[in-house]
């Protein structure tokens, strides 16, 4: 190979300034070249990536998947403490206990999921608290991101923050707070409503204001977070499309309907998909807010897979409800994805 | 042109007053449970309600701290947060890359397995991991906490969106300047995907932050307990103390406020490239 | 240094149920020092021929030689060879000094003060010194493309490979990076292949030209020789600005006619015995428009040059161009009469397009290597 | 065995002999059978789950020939003040004991969730932990528990204990808890609000008596509360109060006889007349409303004694407790609301089980600890030969003079029985839904407790009686 390069073979040229920090990262360097020829390039190297990402998958994820697959065709009657599976070679011992002692019932908690009234309603309360939630807060962060994204308005950066802090706070936590704040005696939001002389609202205690309540705290915790990934996708659509709008005589609802909605609709649907998702599996609130009452106006289908689970030990049904539930959320957020996107 | 400018004008006034109102909406109950960390439990169930701090704070804090250790349980919280976003950021960032830019047999049915995991209650998987954890042994450890959910499927549906905009010239460039495959990805894509990994962070820190009922059921040690744990053990049957727990979600809200702040920006624009790509 | 040999080399993309063929059956060799242009339409295959030689894409069959050395199956960074890509493909979390040092760092064990001495020069070569230290998205189109030549140089590859690396400069730019990257391959004498889809780029920069069109190469040879002498009707149409008239013609013992009332008598109709049909082609250059003549047209627009007119024209259902002389500026719908020289007649076969005779005056004819 | 005296020890041998397991899987050492037939040669653990009535015929050998071996640390589990009585008594039987017994302490629910998954799953309870009598047959229901029958007659002390309180506890043929303390029940009432407002408590007899009463207080003070997220506390004390249970001899659903509408009713009545205030229990605004005197007597059981005392130090003297009212003259006046229990997880290895159960033979059975933690927290002793100490007749100040846990001791021995079942937390779901529904929305009493009644019998698979 010809050189048109200096190349700097001259002895005694590692005298070089600096050169004694350079040339312990060198060695470094070429240990670890010599390291990465030693390692030959092994078959498909898409594997070796997705590797440790799909053993943990399999091992913590699809294991336990599969296992509430298998425990929904059954009755859990019991903890058993028969060994499964055991191996005796004399020094070497080893037993795998059989974890439960299951009767086989078929498809028997389906069908029962079928006439289970609690499970409809918790299916209900769920899709109510669902169908409001989610346009109000995707409603209220494209609104304020729109509202950020102005070019008049100053402090953007403290509006942003303050109204995006909310999600900073423990899940447990900030519902505890909600507890308190919608408390019917003492509670900040009664005392604003005396304030202007309003009556007193239980809220809590009715149905209809107990799931406002669960809402109102959803809502405030992820309309800040929405609405910074929404401020994202705005500041992404080309300048020259709204002046270009502007030039065509729009006015700024027009604007709005042909210019943002449209250059918006992925990073809409993405914000869409995964409220609908996090909404559905909502437990927390209404766990610690309401505990599902009253009269299990608030208990959502999480909470219920979770009552039936942990406190009427009902692995089984239990499991099929999960099963069930998996189903109707990925049916959903299928067909929001088929509305929503292009392809 | 007149007519237009008022009409900017009242426009620009809505415009404040609806980003004041939401601002305010959004701090209000952040400021009351301050307040409220700061008061004796006396006032606390006042009615009028006190609107401003009263001087408990650090009787109810210490209150607190004698009864569960909850600046302990702040440190293990922030501890597991920050172990888990790390490596499962490598996780997720590498599979999302290796979806993105190779090709392999059954890629796409595998992603779709892995994407459709998202709408997995966790509940329901405690008691199976939880007999998994017991049998290798390793209830009341924190690596029980944070391995089982690396494999985030929001993390890698993440990171292959956004892994898909980087050029293929780019990883080809560097195949021809000697680079090695892993080298592709961690000197190359990863680094060109800051953004993106910085918004994945937040998302990550958040999903285990959030984490209750798997931790509660896993940890045994109250030395161990992170924030929602120790939360729940405060609530028993008898009275709640309120003020305690008050000053507790006020602490549990630093760690998470100073991580959002810091990566606020990289959040904005490192989630989109991930949607836009649909 | 050494010369590129390609080997019946093809390659198909295999996608399960259909399969693509991209190149097809491709001999080649490229001379030491040579600058070989690769010209062709998009999706000619013209990218994956490079990116087979580069070893980013496997190849299906045939062999690929650096010098004697077979390297089929090296690996991309085994092959001692540079690329430069269209968007320059530049690290964009590096600085310029670390972009251009790359290669170096990762796949040669120099010490770290003899990388950046390389560095330096090769900056300095090349005139960005002062940006050694930005990030890529601080610098401009031409400066981003010179950090892409600095880092395909710094590495004293055996080849330069060069995807359509001044496509995205504005044209004032791409003329200027032109000459400079012309001499500076003569400088360095690497052999380099040059991909572009611009003919004019191929022949202003190339020593020699290979044409490709879906899949296949056509024509290899110095940009001349394809001008004159294109072994069919593609090359004859894809070389040259404005593109060659082209018009169906019947042959009726020595005499051409066709649309709008065309008719030219060959001298020597010799190439087309035995044909009914052929195919006729004029160069622009080679169209004069004369006050009277066998053939008219009617003209549509003209647009002058400056140094030049293009005349557009109508004959019948073809358009027509001539390259005319500035003074000449007939008014849109004016019927011209027009005439060419038999010399300049090209003659393609009418199913094959295969030329059946070129331009025939005093240039010599050059063996075409196909 | 020393493969099972740790446990933790065992699971990793578990792992490790996994994989020797595939390589010598030919051998034929790999066996899938019932472990009973080979107990001898050390790898059937049959005495670990031994008793606990799987019914395979080795229910009684539990405690008899897992010898006497005892661990030397067991640890435990509660919630706030049972937690504490408890870490009292391990202290005292550390003291007296070569052992050493810790006692966790927990939220109420946290503990019920982590408790459950580990028994659930078989491994990682605690040795000894504390059981609601109300969740009792649930968790004997997973045949989680272990049998403490044999223990318990080696230990003789079957009938020191009230005898209504065995049925929560107990199959026919096995008993899986040792109980702890109970709630009698009994009204707490401010004497000085009672007084300020002229009520004159021994003219109480019946619920009409309250209701009566009730209406001479002002219109922001309060007779009673009934709170909204336990109204099956409130229903199932006086349904047992009036001897019912909720389900038949053979298992048909019974919540919704006379009885219990009588009930509904009168609590329906209760609230119409404006004399029953509804905040949720056990909150704040709860403990302020007793403290400020707005509401004026709160039935309940004898443990709420404790918290009173804690909670609300500055209403000390001026509380007093009666019977809980009749529903008809003369009829009777003894429940029970509350209560618990300690158990053994039947994962429990033997030696842990043996020193386990000495653990809650000392804490329990004992006299001396049970009087401590009454003292100490208020923990009303289910252990009968306590009634006989003077501690009850002491005038306590706190309720102005009144001998008030005499009353305790005597409504504890006249509680009726009372069948708790796997189906309990379906019955109080559905009650608390129901008569939620009705106190608010102004149902019938009739409809409420009989649509309380389908829904456990539609859920559970049961009849109605």
């Amino acid at each position: 190979m010809s050189t048109w390069l200096p190349n700097d073979d001259r002895p005694g040229a590692d005298s070089d300034a600096g050169s004694l920090r350079s040339r312990a990262w060198d060695r470094f360097r070429f240990a670890r070249q010599t390291y990465s020829r030693v390692v030959p390039e092994v078959g498909p190297v898409a594997y070796l990536f997705i590797a440790p990402f799909f053993i943990l998958f399999t091992l913590f994820l699809a294991f336990p998947i599969a296992y509430t697959l298998y425990l929904s065709f059954f009755r859990y009657e019991g903890v058993s403490g028969d060994r499964w599976f055991w191996v005796d070679l004399g020094p070497i011992f080893v037993e795998v206990p059989q974890i439960a002692e299951l009767q086989f019932v078929g498809f028997g908690n389906y069908v029962r999921i079928l006439g289970d009234g609690l499970f409809w309603q918790s299916m209900f309360n769920t899709t109510y608290i669902l169908a409001i939630q989610v346009p109000i807060m995707i409603g209220l962060a494209l609104a304020l991101a729109i509202a950020l994204n102005a070019s008049f308005l100053r402090f953007k950066g403290f509006f942003r923050t303050a109204i995006a802090i909310p999600v900073s706070a423990n899940i447990v936590a900030y519902s505890t707070v909600f507890l308190l704040l919608f408390n019917e005696q003492f509670g900040l939001v009664n005392y604003a409503l005396a304030t202007i002389g309003a009556e007193p609202i239980a809220w809590l205690r009715s149905e209809f204001w107990a799931r406002k309540t669960i809402i109102a705290a959803v809502t405030w915790r992820w309309t800040g977070y929405n609405m910074i990934i929404l401020l994202a996708g705005l500041q992404n659509i080309p300048q020259q499309l709204y002046e270009a709008a502007e030039i065509d005589g729009a006015s700024r609802i027009e604007k709005f309907r042909y210019v943002t909605l449209p250059q918006l609709k992925p990073v809409l649907l993405f914000v869409v998909v995964l409220s609908t998702i996090g909404t559905f599996k909502l437990f927390a609130e209404p766990y610690v807010i309401t505990g599902g009452g009253p009269t299990n106006a608030t208990i959502t289908i999480v909470q219920y897979i979770y009552r039936e689970a942990f406190q009427s030990w009902n692995l089984g049904y239990a499991s099929a409800l999960t099963v069930i539930f998996v189903a109707i959320v990925s049916v959903i957020s299928v067909i929001q994805i088929r509305i929503g996107g292009d392809n | 042109m007149r007519e237009q400018r008022r009409k900017d004008a009242v426009w620009r006034f809505l415009t404040y007053t609806f980003v004041l109102t939401a601002t305010v909406v959004m701090l209000v109950p952040l400021y009351w449970m301050v307040v409220a960390a700061s008061l004796p439990q006396e006032l606390f169930i006042e009615f009028p309600p006190r609107l401003y701090p009263g001087t408990s704070f650090f009787e109810n804090f210490t209150a607190l701290q004698e009864r569960a250790n909850f600046v302990r349980s702040i440190g293990n919280s922030v501890f597991i947060a920050v172990v888990y976003t790390v490596i499962s950021i490598l996780l997720c960032s590498m599979a999302g890359f290796a979806f993105a830019k190779y090709e392999f047999r059954f890629k796409e049915p595998i992603f779709y397995v892995i994407l459709a995991t998202l709408v997995l209650p966790i509940q329901l998987l405690v008691i199976p991991l939880f007999l998994m954890m017991s049998q290798i042994g390793w209830t009341d450890t924190f690596r029980a906490i944070i391995l089982p959910w690396l494999a985030n499927p929001i993390g890698i549906f993440l990171m292959r969106q956004n892994m898909q905009s980087i050029p293929d010239a780019l990883l080809e460039s560097a195949r021809m300047d000697g680079a090695t495959e892993f080298q592709l990805f961690y000197r190359i894509a990863l680094p060109a995907m800051r953004s993106s990994v910085a918004a994945l962070a937040i998302i990550l820190f958040l999903f285990q932050w959030d984490l209750f009922l798997y931790p509660l059921v896993i940890l045994e040690d109250a030395a161990n307990y992170t924030i929602p744990v120790a939360l729940a053990g405060l609530e028993g049957t008898q009275r709640v103390y309120y003020d305690q727990i008050m000053v507790a979600t006020s602490l549990a809200i630093i760690p998470l406020a100073i991580l959002f702040l810091f990566l606020q920006k990289q959040f904005v624009s490192g989630i989109l490239a991930g949607s836009l790509k649909e | 240094m050494s010369g590129i040999t390609l080997t019946d080399l093809t390659k198909v993309y295999d996608s399960g149920a259909e399969s693509v063929v991209a190149v097809e059956d491709l001999s080649l060799s490229i001379e030491d020092g040579e600058f070989l242009v690769l010209v062709g339409p998009s999706g000619c295959g013209k990218s994956t021929t490079l990116r087979c030689i580069a070893g980013l894409e496997d190849v299906t069959e045939g062999s690929i030689q650096f010098g004697e050395q077979t390297v089929t199956d090296y690996s991309a960074s085994e092959r001692d060879i540079a690329m430069v890509f269209q968007n320059y493909a530049l690290y964009p979390h590096m600085t310029v000094r670390q972009n251009i040092g790359f290669g170096l760092k990762l796949s040669t064990s120099l010490p770290s003060a003899e990388i950046d001495q390389k560095v330096d020069a090769v900056a300095g070569m090349l005139g960005i010194t002062e940006l050694l230290d930005d990030k890529p998205k601080e610098l401009s189109g031409g400066q981003q493309q010179r950090v892409a030549l600095g880092r395909a140089i710094v590495r004293e590859p055996s080849a330069f490979l060069m995807d359509e690396p001044l496509s995205n400069l504005d044209a004032k730019l791409r003329a200027e990076m032109r000459t400079e990257l012309q001499e500076l391959q003569a400088n360095l004498g690497v052999t380099t292949i040059y991909v572009t889809h611009d003919q004019t780029e191929a022949m202003a920069m190339g020593d020699r030209i290979a044409v490709m069109n879906g899949g296949v190469l056509q024509q290899v040879g110095p940009p001349e020789d394809l001008y004159r002498h294109p072994v069919n009707e593609f090359v004859a149409d894809f070389i040259g600005s404005p593109s060659i008239n082209l018009l169906d013609a019947t042959v009726q013992s020595g005499t051409l006619s066709g649309p709008g009332g065309f008719t030219y008598t060959l001298d020597d109709s010799g190439s087309i015995e035995g044909y009914e049909r052929v195919r006729v082609g004029v160069r622009p250059e080679d169209i004069t428009l004369v006050d009277d003549g066998e053939n008219t047209a009617i003209v549509n627009v003209v647009e002058p040059m400056g140094n030049e007119n293009f005349c557009y024209m109508e004959l019948g259902d073809v358009e027509i161009t001539a390259r005319v002389l500035p003074s000449h500026r007939p008014a849109a719908g004016d019927a011209v009469p027009f005439s060419f020289p038999e010399e300049a007649v090209y003659l393609f076969d009418p199913d094959t397009g295969e030329a059946l005779k070129t331009k025939t005056d005093e240039a010599t004819d050059v063996a075409i290597s196909a | 065995m020393p493969h099972n005296t740790n446990s933790m020890y065992g699971r990793r041998r578990v792992l490790g002999g996994l994989i020797t397991a595939g390589t010598f899987a030919a051998a034929g050492c790999i066996g899938t059978d019932d472990p009973d037939g080979n107990g001898g040669n050390g790898n059937g653990d049959g005495n670990g789950n031994g008793g606990n009535g799987d019914g395979n015929g080795n229910g009684g050998n539990g405690d008899g020939n897992g010898g006497t071996e005892m661990a030397g640390s067991i640890e435990g589990w509660g919630w706030d003040v049972a937690a504490r009585s408890l870490q009292l008594t391990a202290e005292a039987y550390e003291e007296e004991h070569d052992a050493s017994v810790t006692v966790e302490e927990f939220g109420r629910s946290a503990m019920k969730d982590d408790l459950q998954t580990r028994l659930a799953s078989g491994s990682g309870a605690p040795d000894v932990a504390m059981l609601e009598m109300v969740d009792g047959h649930s968790y004997i229901d997973t045949e989680s528990l272990a049998d403490l029958s044999g223990h318990i007659e080696d230990a003789d002390v079957y009938d020191d204990f009230v005898p209504g309180v065995w049925e929560a506890l107990s199959t026919e043929d096995a008993i899986y808890a040792l109980p702890w303390d109970i709630g009698p029940t009994a009204v707490y009432y401010r004497r000085d609000v009672y007084d300020e407002h002229g009520l004159d408590v021994d003219s109480i007899e019946t619920w009409d008596d309250v209701l009566e009463e009730g209406q001479k207080l002002p219109d922001d003070v309060y007779m009673l509360n009934l709170p909204p997220g336990d109204l099956a506390g409130v229903w199932r004390y006086q349904f047992r109060q009036l001897g019912n249970n909720p389900f038949t001899d053979d298992g048909a659903v019974n919540i919704h006889d006379e009885d219990s509408v009588t009930i509904a009713r009168t609590m329906k009545e209760l609230y119409d007349a404006d004399i029953a205030s509804m905040l949720e229990g056990w909150s704040s605004a709860w403990f302020g409303a007793y403290e400020s005197g707005e509401i004026a007597s709160l039935p309940s059981a004898a443990w709420m004694e404790g918290t009173l005392r804690a909670e609300l130090p500055d209403t000390a003297g001026d509380w007093g407790v009666y019977k809980i009212p009749a529903f008809e003259s003369g009829g009777p006046r003894a429940s029970n609301w509350g209560g618990s229990s300690l158990m053994i997880p039947a994962q429990i290895e033997e030696p842990e089980r043996n020193r386990g159960w000495d653990y809650i033979q000392w804490s329990l059975a004992t006299e001396e600890m049970q009087m401590l933690m009454f003292d100490e927290f208020g923990l009303f002793p289910a252990l009968e030969t306590t009634y006989d100490n003077e501690a009850f007749d002491e005038e306590l100040d706190f309720f102005g003079g009144q001998a008030a846990r005499r009353l305790f001791a005597d409504v504890a021995q006249e509680i009726p029985d009372y069948r708790f079942s796997v189906d309990t937390p379906e019955v109080s779901d559905a009650i608390n839904t129901e008569f939620e529904r009705m106190l608010r929305d102004d149902i019938d009493p009739e409809e409420a407790v009989m649509a309380a009644a389908e829904t456990v019998a539609d859920r559970t698979d049961r009849e109605l009686a």
